[in-house]
């Protein structure tokens, strides 16, 4: 299913791509999102530090610094009810997003870490490969190239495919997600009323952040919205993958029931409603 | 009944596909595999509980003869070293058919 | 603690239930059993691709005294003779409760 | 190479988490789990038929060291005794890294 | 998906009783239930015995003597289609007869079973947490309660989360549930022809008393209905599993497929429709 | 799910085959389907011998001399949405059309090998069990007669259950398909350029054949159209089981990929409409 939800979101970026062309707006919003995808683990390691190992502190600012594909589909599928437009360009930002956080988080740590057993497990060329030879941005960069190409045609083409089962499709997903989320939850025992109060904390301060930069920059709401849930939204699954590739010291019992079980769940219920009204407030 | 090594190796899901590798290298083609296994070892917990095979472990069973063994022997020291995991031999007979 | 002979049988999964009726014949009602086993063999890959229980195998571990396992040895090794898959036999001891 | 006991212990799903703290009482920080295993015994079949872990067996293997062995040994043997199920010891030895 | 299920249901009826508040005529069909979820067990045990062992006869008393969640919402969507209101508070009645029956079961097989082997497994503590603590009554209760306290509000936010897909999830729910049966059936060898005629006969038996209760006290052909399928329908997860733990001389090749392969699709295929026509014929 | 996707398949055949009746139309038909069943796995045989082993010659031709029934269904769907009738009959070509292709597949296996070790693990027995009883023959079959029997009463009592979900079902089928499909590709690396131009080419080849032969016949679009897909389709389940069990030194490396990740995708993606474009052009 979530295959299906990457494709059809990459062709429709694509093809809206195809429609506006790339502006300077275009490449401001992308600049920023990438520029954030480097900030956004920096900061939050510093403050993890304080609390926890280096090694949790980097695993933790590495998920929090990418983003969830779902909560990001799940906002494109929020505007479209409520026929607010959003930039194709906003997909590639999601694609550029997911890796950078991972590199940082990592680096981070081998700055960090006391014993200087650098390299061995996690060898930078491993963890960018990891990083980069990620499937699911593979498969974003490919369709939104494919409707980028393909323009109109390809939008036509795929319409039965991509619009009619969407919205269902995303249901069904989202239900399966909640009820593996319900079933992380008990994993939080260990993680403490810190790690718990920053799994809600953050993703408020990184959507304020981008909230504040899309209306300094006069950002459209439609694309406001999506930077600000990239920011707010925390990877449940590629970092955390690469992670425990990378960092095995790192406590997965702490990265993946925070991101997976608190985040995302906040994410969608609250804060995508949320985040969208103080942006229309703004504007 | 013919005696032989029975090696057991368990490792995470992403680095089965090397030991594999290094049966076939040394032609010993005859193997189990047991995938979505779980455990704890140096590296933590492997609870399954990330929604990716990072999270998992691979159980892998191979009955071979001794020189067999001798040759896999360091290749297996090498990985299982760099990936984590841990390799069990005993002894066991075979029922020839 | 009490000594006894660890067999450990791996077949395709659609074989599995005459290494088990095998079992009943004999007398032994106690054994473990896993499915969903891939593996390499004589029959080449069991790589469970394809969509059905005929590419994957079942694992199967009966923990029985010696006199039990000289019982099953003939048939299960016209079994696998015929079906294909492997016995392993060794010794272990049972932890009585 | 270092020699140490192969100890397999295989329960109902639902109990599995008390050989776990078994386990982590006595310090042996290393296992392997697999989960969804069947089988039958004295408690009859467990078939995975029902739709509750509570028809599914898990399936533990530790490595460990004799020592080691001897202080799980009575209460593990306690907990089985109560839950059902079976542990089987033999000899193996690690192949260290 | 039962997860959803379960929700939804429990937030509608939840809204529903904070609409008609808590009547004497609630009182009175939750009393009804609670006196059946006791009752139930004990005859059909009686029934069992002459013809299995003391632990068979336990095990599959409990199983009919508690409810099948599924068939409940069924009968509830089936009685949506037509417009036929029914009470909140019959979510109520199914979480309170889901656990009694496991009791009974086990405490008829202690006072029957010939070898003194009470305690040890089967203790007491061990079965009342089995009952008890079942991860679905929770749940049923939990999102009654939060249906109850959030009234109105809690309805219409939550209204297309429950309504619009709910009925989807249904039917998907019951395919699944379907094949799951039927792969259940060749299971039945073992069964026997006296099982088979039960399976099929006492849950007619239960209606039948059920529909008899219903038209004495006049209750609603809505309410009715539900009560008699929570008397008819058997059981095919939470108690087999608690009896599988604690009764493991009771043989789960008897218990599950009969009520899973026979009962449940007979309630939800011919039982429903039945029981609703004989019932509105009454009234 | 593929489960209630053939029953429902099966009794529109039925229930459509008590109208129409079985005419020498539909005798000329089911002729044809059998016929080419024995002959598209001989010819496919010898092209294959060519360049692969006996043992992988036969199960692939077997597998191309089958059908894939998702296909089919996914053909009748096509063809109920534009409103083009097809007749009931056509489903049981399809059950027809399942099996021989296995013992013709096998047969000539055993006359080629040059190693003498005939019987043994592929016996003719143990191969015609295997080639019968095939679930789904059993279950289209038997729905084909329930429909068949059951006529008006059974199209009517089963229609919600049939119609209105069939579409969503199917969706969601495909899409898993997909999936699975998408993960065999890279199995496809041993298979070479040869039996990767095989699996696209044979299935136009058969195609023409099969719009070729309907032509001349004047069998009915929507016939003729079901039909070609049968000819065109191949076996990814039921045909590559059997060929596993009977003939185990044939690479199931090659035959389960070849018709999972490219023929059926082929089929569902660019086959259908282009079949069928064909066909109404020739009518
Ligand atoms: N002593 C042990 N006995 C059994 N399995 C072990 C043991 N140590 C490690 N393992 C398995 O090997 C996996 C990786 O080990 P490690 O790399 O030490 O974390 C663990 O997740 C366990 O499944
Ligand atoms: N030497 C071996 N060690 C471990 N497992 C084996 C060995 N040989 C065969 N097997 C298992 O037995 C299955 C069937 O073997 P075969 O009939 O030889 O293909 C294989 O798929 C493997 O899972
Ligand atoms: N002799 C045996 N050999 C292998 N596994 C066994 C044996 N006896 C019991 N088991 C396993 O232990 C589980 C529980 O055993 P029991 O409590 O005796 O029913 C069974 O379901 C089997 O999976
Ligand atoms: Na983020
Ligand atoms: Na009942
Ligand atoms: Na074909």
């Amino acid at each position: 299913l979530s295959l299906y939800l990457l494709l059809s979101i990459g062709l429709k970026g694509g093809v809206e791509l195809a429609h506006s062309g790339i502006t300077s707006n275009v490449l401001i919003t992308l600049g920023v999102t990438v520029l954030m995808a480097f900030l956004v683990p920096v900061y939050t390691f510093y403050i993890l530090k304080k609390k926890t190992s280096v090694f949790d502190a980097g695993a933790i600012a590495a998920t929090y610094g990418s983003i969830s594909a779902v909560t990001f589909i799940t906002a494109a599928a929020f505007l479209r009810d409520l026929d607010v437009t959003y930039g194709g360009h906003m997909v590639a930002a999601m694609a550029l997003m997911e890796s950078p956080a991972i590199i940082v988080g990592v680096l981070l740590i081998n700055i960090y870490r006391t014993d200087n057993k650098n390299g061995s497990s996690n060898s930078y060329k491993s963890i960018l490969k990891e990083a980069l030879t990620n499937g699911s941005v593979v498969l974003i960069l490919g369709s939104l190239v494919i409707g980028l190409l393909g323009g109109e045609k390809a939008g036509v083409a795929l319409a039965p495919f991509t619009d009619h089962i969407f919205k269902g499709m995303l249901t069904l997903f989202l239900l399966d997600m909640g009820i593996l989320a319900g079933k992380r939850i008990r994993s939080l025992r260990l993680a403490g009323p810190f790690l718990i109060g920053f799994s809600i904390i953050i993703p408020i301060v990184n959507a304020i952040l981008g909230i504040v930069i899309c209306w300094l920059l006069g950002i459209s709401v439609g694309d406001s919205l999506l930077l600000v849930v990239l920011l707010a939204s925390a990877s449940y699954i590629a970092v955390p993958a690469a992670i425990r590739l990378t960092v095995p010291e790192a406590n997965p019992g702490l990265y993946v029931p925070m991101s997976l079980a608190i985040t995302f769940p906040f994410n969608i219920i609250i804060g995508i409603p949320v985040y969208f009204h103080v942006i229309q407030w703004l504007n | 009944m013919k005696n032989l090594k029975r090696v057991e190796i368990v490792t995470g899901t992403l680095e089965a596909p090397k030991v594999v590798a290094i049966l076939e290298e040394n032609k010993v083609s005859g193997y189990t595999m047991i995938k979505n296994v779980l455990g704890s070892g140096e590296k933590g917990f492997q609870d399954g509980e990330g929604l990716h095979n990072a999270f998992q472990n691979t159980y892998i069973i191979v009955a071979c003869s001794t020189d067999e063994f001798d040759q896999l022997k360091e290749p297996l020291r090498k990985l299982l070293a760099k990936a984590g995991g841990v390799c069990l031999v005993s002894d066991a007979q075979w029922l020839l058919h």
